[in-house]
């Protein structure tokens, strides 16, 4: 649908980031549904839970550009889900320990 | 047909309280992480909340996830993993200053988000025909002989039309902005809006490549 | 029911040891509290009349190690201070760590009463005996929202929840009558939701739970209960949707009947009235809509409903619902 | 607006010139009259002035129902309402004061006023979503208003469950509806000051030459960003619980209620440093412009600021010690929230430092901080004692708690507020109030404050719980003196109101900088002109550059 080769040449070098990041983020996708729907192995969540994290990063860094911003922009980026870590740690401190 | 042959100039009006457009770029930007950092700490008390029940009551939470439909749920990932990519899309072609192309990423973006809803309405359409709807009080219950699986698939509601209720949001903007970016001198002036709703957009999308996991594959 | 006759108390009475060791260590921060602050009250009121404006005062500055000052007083004040954590957290673990031979009370807490029973099957309603010199865990769940069970006398207090069992220990040390509450708000009589607790000899515990008395005390407490849990209240209560006859005072008054003969409330005639309102016993000015309980309430549930609606306990219970 | 005849910059001239030549109609207050120009304004100031208003009619409303309160408690037997009113006025008396007065009263009034100001920016960076940010603000808090007036709630402000969820049958609902509108505004109001200080600051102006003020600020701002969305969630999850019955909070199908109580402490502790900090703020300005000396260990007490804001978030679990937490978790959290001492101590050593060899002025405002600091220390240290696990086994929810938490609030928020609102009140309205009425309520309200609170300290200790209505006999002396003590309070606090209204009117004309005092807002005359700055505003090489400064060694202010 693009018109000249000089288009279409630009367009694929702005575009082949967005798309092999798109590429990967399938691909992982791909991993964690196929051990979704197998279950090969126990404790197969914490593969899972990787994968999905690395989704994110891939998201923040990629897709967000976050490696192309400032510093200050990525401590912002960080700093959620450094609180979310808060957050999740001191409330597993009290259910983990329950008796 | 062409896209690109006229390029439009791209830029930020300056807005007169700030002193100049570096400013007024870098204040969007930080604006908009600053809202995405309560969006994300928003979801995080739902995932704690479904982390804490399943350490509460792990069978009833794998009976209640295996009842989930897990390949819609898989199908919607895909959809918003398409919609990012027309959204980057729309933001480099925003860079180059070739408006017709990026109003068409915008509007593939929207058809995808779209499209997402709607399969989580005919989820939702499925989960109420096999009675998977615990909290309509006056309607049977699938897994009623485990009361616990009734918190888990509640709170799936709960976190999936929270997410629903922020695509919309973002859906709906958009819109307006494909039919504000549709005329002339928009991206003279405003540009940045693209990317700062790209951002918004984006973490839609990372929301959601949490909340599938958490809720459909990690409890299976 | 009157703990203490004083007009102004200013510190609680203590019957445990941990008790009086939380006292000391209170006491003990105290000290350094007042070792922290009261250096910066004085300094601060003399500074103010030292250095106002126009005093004549040397305002002259040699050079300060701040960072040394700075450091000297963020850590020193913390460090002081963790003796009390490390104080406070041995407390804690002492109250957490039950001995093998505790006598074991279990607590229920409801809106808006206590109910305690003892080992031996006796239960109060919340008033609770004790005996001292003898280790007492208490066992306890809420039915409802959560409650807090408290115990000023031996500064312990433990929340009761819904869902799961919570407890408490302590060793009384101390005869007297003391005060119990609910410290965690439960909803509208959030405050009437306390009682005495009465700590005593072994000796005259024993006494105590084979006095045919305090049985009767406990009969009729489990009675509400069975009034509670038949909710009778529902139409009984004053303020309830259906106009019923209020119950307080009823027993040994003299009731007015549909057919116009007047008769004395009495054990009879309450027992009758549960089993079978249908019969002519129909009190005036009131229409017939009380469901017949034969068949349905047990001898035994009867017999602790009839023991409460005799007791005064009845009688303030309703007056205390306005 | 005539402006334009104006020459030389306001940084330039006397400080001590009344800026009457400039002409009125250049400032803020009088460039534009209609009510659209105040009720659709994007300025920063007027803004202020909205919320300044709105904020003072809540603290009436919670003023008025902390009277009622403390009228029931003056007889035991709670013959003066039916327990139902008494808790439907401590929960109206809770919510008010907690999310429509103390969580907005610094930062949304004088944050809003002063921040662009002591940056040397316009504005802030979002104009129309600071005005979008009150809008929301009103709209959550008459929501809230209505239903807890008109229809009442018992919960308390805690809202713990399952007491909201299944038992109360009071508008428990449209009450939360409003209170999740209202943190929207606060997140938006944050965000704003968050960004406004990163990108907005005039050139020159580095972090550490920024007031205390701003840094309180922005600690304040991170922890509304970072704090307040989980609320929002407890809160939505609690109106699904109450609507639809989702049951994750509920015991009958296993939900946990101690679950509700994390999350609602994950950002109702913090919140306390939502009030406390930018009191801080406040009185880190105070000290050194009365004591006419720079501001003792200036990077220490803006460390403290951000050291606050985040051990803050480590310590929630000190409100549940008793409540079914686990005990290794009971621990970790009581350690933890004696590390809070540590940033506090900075604060309060710093200060008193700050008056040592200083040329002090005991003029309002001073009188103001002086006593909050008095009342701070007493407040932060009976904190350490309820962190305490021990005593707090003894303490909790007992009169203990709520003697604590006012030293903390009305000791160290309200009469920062006040403080602050003394000394900027010539700024803010270009008028001086009469000193000797200012110091007399200075006086009131420290002296009703202690004789309210004090004892209530003892009370907590002989083990009166909180929110009862009915109270044992021998706890009515205390009581008593409490409640006279309030009526004291509440005739300081009516002083304020009065004599400060006053002076719009009549009041002498405010210089551009009656207290001799530094800092950027005080170059700008008295009202400031809309647009904040005549001329280029010109960073200071120092913060706090006062006459008298201890020659601190050991590192250097850049």
């Amino acid at each position: 649908m693009f018109g000249t080769d000089d288009e279409r040449r630009i367009l694929w070098r702005h575009m082949r980031e967005p798309v092999l990041t798109a590429g990967a983020l399938l691909a992982m996708l791909g991993i964690n549904v196929a051990l979704g729907a197998t279950l090969p192995f126990p404790h197969v969540w914490i593969v899972e839970l990787l994968v999905a994290s690395a989704m994110v990063v891939t998201i923040l860094l990629f897709s967000m550009e976050v490696r192309h911003e400032p510093p200050l922009v990525k401590l912002f980026a960080g700093i959620g889900f450094f609180w979310v870590g808060i957050l999740f740690t001191m409330t597993l401190v009290d259910y983990l320990s329950r008796s | 047909m062409s896209m690109g042959a006229a390029e439009t100039p791209v830029g930020v009006k300056l807005v007169s309280h700030f002193a100049t457009v570096e400013q007024q770029k870098r204040a969007a930007v930080l604006g908009m992480w600053a809202w995405l950092l309560t969006e994300l700490l928003l979801f995080a008390g739902l995932f704690l909340t479904a982390l804490i029940l399943r350490l509460l009551h792990p069978e009833a939470v794998q009976e209640a996830a295996r009842h989930l439909k897990f390949w819609i749920g898989a199908t919607n990932t895909v959809v918003l993993i398409g919609s990012s990519l027309t959204m980057s899309g729309a933001i480099q072609l925003s860079r180059l200053g070739w408006p017709r192309g990026m109003v068409r990423f915008m509007l593939a973006t929207a058809a995808l988000g779209t499209l997402f809803l709607g399969l989580k309405g005919y989820e939702y359409y499925a989960d109420y025909q096999e009675h998977m709807m615990p909290f309509l009080g006056d309607r049977p219950y699938e897994l009623k002989d485990s009361p616990p699986s009734r918190l888990f698939v509640n709170l799936y509601y709960v976190a999936t039309s929270l997410h629903g209720l922020h695509l919309m949001t973002g859906i709906t903007i958009l819109l307006v902005m494909t039919w504000q970016a549709s005329r002339p001198g928009f991206l003279a002036a405003h540009q940045n809006r693209i990317e700062i709703f790209g951002l918004y957009w984006h973490f839609i999308d990372l929301i959601w490549i949490l909340a599938f996991p958490i809720l459909y594959v990690l409890n299976r | 029911m009157n703990p203490t006759d004083l007009a102004l108390q200013l510190w609680p009475p203590a019957a445990s040891s941990t008790a009086v060791e939380t006292d000391w260590l209170i006491l003990a921060f105290t000290v350094l509290t007042l070792l922290l602050t009261v250096p910066v009250f004085v300094a601060i009121t003399w500074f103010a009349i030292r250095y106002r404006q126009g005093e004549e005062a040397d305002r002259s500055h040699g050079n300060v190690r701040s960072v040394l000052i700075e450091i000297s007083w963020m850590l020193i004040p913390f460090l002081l201070t963790l003796i009390f954590f490390v104080w406070g957290a041995r407390l804690f673990f002492i109250s957490k760590q039950v001995p093998g031979d505790a006598m074991v009370v279990e607590a229920i807490g409801r809106q808006w009463m206590w109910k305690f029973q003892h080992p031996t099957g006796q239960s109060e309603i919340n008033d609770l005996h004790l005996p001292i010199g003898q280790p007492i865990k208490i066992r306890m769940i809420s039915q409802d929202v959560i409650h807090n069970l408290y115990f000023p006398v031996f500064r312990m207090q433990m929340a009761t929840l819904p869902d799961r069992y919570t407890e408490m220990w302590f060793k009384a040390d101390r005869t007297g009558t003391y005060r119990l509450y609910c410290s965690e708000y439960c909803g509208t009589d959030h405050s009437k939701m306390d009682g005495t607790l009465t700590l005593m000899t072994q000796a005259d515990y024993a006494a105590w739970l084979q006095n045919s008395g305090a049985q009767q005390g406990g009969q009729a407490g489990a009675g509400r209960v069975v009034y509670e849990s038949y909710g009778c209240g529902a139409c009984h209560d004053p303020g309830a949707k259906v106009r019923a006859p209020s119950l307080a005072g009823l027993y040994g008054s003299e009731v007015k009947l549909a057919d116009g003969r007047t008769v004395t409330a009495d054990e009879t005639y309450l027992r009758d009235k549960i089993l079978n309102p249908n019969r002519q016993k129909l009190a005036a000015d009131y229409k017939q809509v009380m469901p017949a309980f034969r068949n349905v309430i047990p001898p035994d549930d009867l017999d602790r409903l009839v023991a409460y609606l005799k007791s005064s306990g009845a009688t303030a219970q309703q007056e205390a619902k306005p | 607006m005539s402006s334009g005849t104006i020459t030389d910059g306001p940084a330039l001239r006397d400080p001590h010139t009344p800026d009457s030549r400039l002409g009125h109609d250049a400032d803020y207050l009088h460039a534009e009259h209609t009510l659209r120009s105040w009720f659709f304004t994007t300025d920063h100031k007027r803004i202020a002035l909205l919320y300044l208003a709105s904020i003072t009619a809540f603290f009436v409303i919670g003023a008025v129902t902390a009277g009622l309160v403390r009228l029931a408690l003056v007889v035991p037997d709670g013959q003066v309402f039916t327990n139902d009113t008494y808790n439907k006025l401590f929960t109206i008396h809770g919510v008010v004061m907690v999310w429509f007065f103390l969580i907005p009263s610094i930062p949304a009034t004088f944050g809003n006023f002063l921040i662009p100001l002591m940056i040397g920016a316009r504005d802030l960076a979002f104009p129309k979503l600071n005005l979008a940010s009150w809008y929301v603000f009103m709209t959550g808090a008459l929501f809230t208003l209505a239903s807890v007036i008109l229809g009442g709630v018992d919960t308390g402000w805690t809202f713990y469950t399952p007491l909201s969820t299944a038992f109360s049958n009071t508008w428990v609902v449209p009450a939360l509806i409003g209170v999740t509108i209202v943190g929207f505004s606060s997140i938006l109001t944050g965000l704003n000051f968050v960004v406004t200080i990163h990108t907005m600051r005039a050139p020159g102006m580095t972090w550490f030459r920024l007031p205390i003020f701003v840094w309180t600020h922005y600690a304040t701002s991170l922890i509304f960003l970072l704090a307040t969305p989980v609320i929002t969630v407890a809160l939505i999850l609690l109106i699904a619980e109450r609507a639809f019955h989702i049951g994750v909070f509920d015991p009958a199908y296993g939900g946990d209620p101690v679950l509700f109580q994390h999350l609602f402490w994950f950002y109702s502790h913090p919140a306390v440093y939502i009030m406390v900090l930018p009191g801080m703020g406040v009185i880190s300005e105070i000290v050194p412009a009365f004591a006419q000396k720079k501001l003792f260990g200036y990077k220490f007490v803006a460390y403290a600021a951000i050291g606050l804001a985040s051990v803050t978030f480590f310590v929630w679990g000190h409100h549940m010690f008793v409540n079914g937490q686990s005990d290794f978790a009971s621990v970790a959290f009581s350690v933890l929230s004696f590390a809070v001492a540590v940033p506090s101590a900075v604060k309060v050593y710093n200060w008193t430092a700050t008056i040592h060899k200083g040329s002090l002025k005991l003029d309002t405002p001073m009188l103001y901080a002086m006593g909050y600091i008095g009342l701070f220390v007493l407040g932060g240290l009976t904190g350490l004692y309820l962190a305490t696990l021990a005593i707090n086994q003894h303490v909790h929810a007992t009169y203990f708690v709520v003697a604590h938490f006012h030293y903390i609030m009305v000791g160290g928020t309200v009469l920062a507020f006040l403080g602050g609102l003394h000394f900027w009140w010539p700024k803010i309205t270009g008028r001086m109030y009469i000193e000797a009425w200012g110091r007399i309520s200075a006086f009131l309200i420290f002296i009703g404050f202690n004789v309210t609170f004090f004892p209530q300290f003892i009370l907590g200790y002989l083990g009166m719980p909180r929110r009862y209505h009915v109270y044992p006999p021998e706890f009515q002396f205390l009581n008593i003196l409490s409640s006279a003590g309030s009526t004291i309070l509440a005739v300081g606090y009516i002083f304020p109101m009065v004599y400060l209204v006053y002076s719009i009117w009549f009041g002498k004309r405010a210089p551009a900088n009656p207290w001799d005092a530094k800092g950027l807002e005080w170059t700008v005359p008295s009202p400031p002109p809309a647009h904040n700055f005549l001329t280029e505003p010109v960073a200071p090489k120092v913060p706090y550059d006062y006459p008298l400064q201890a020659r601190e060694t050991g590192r250097q202010h850049s």
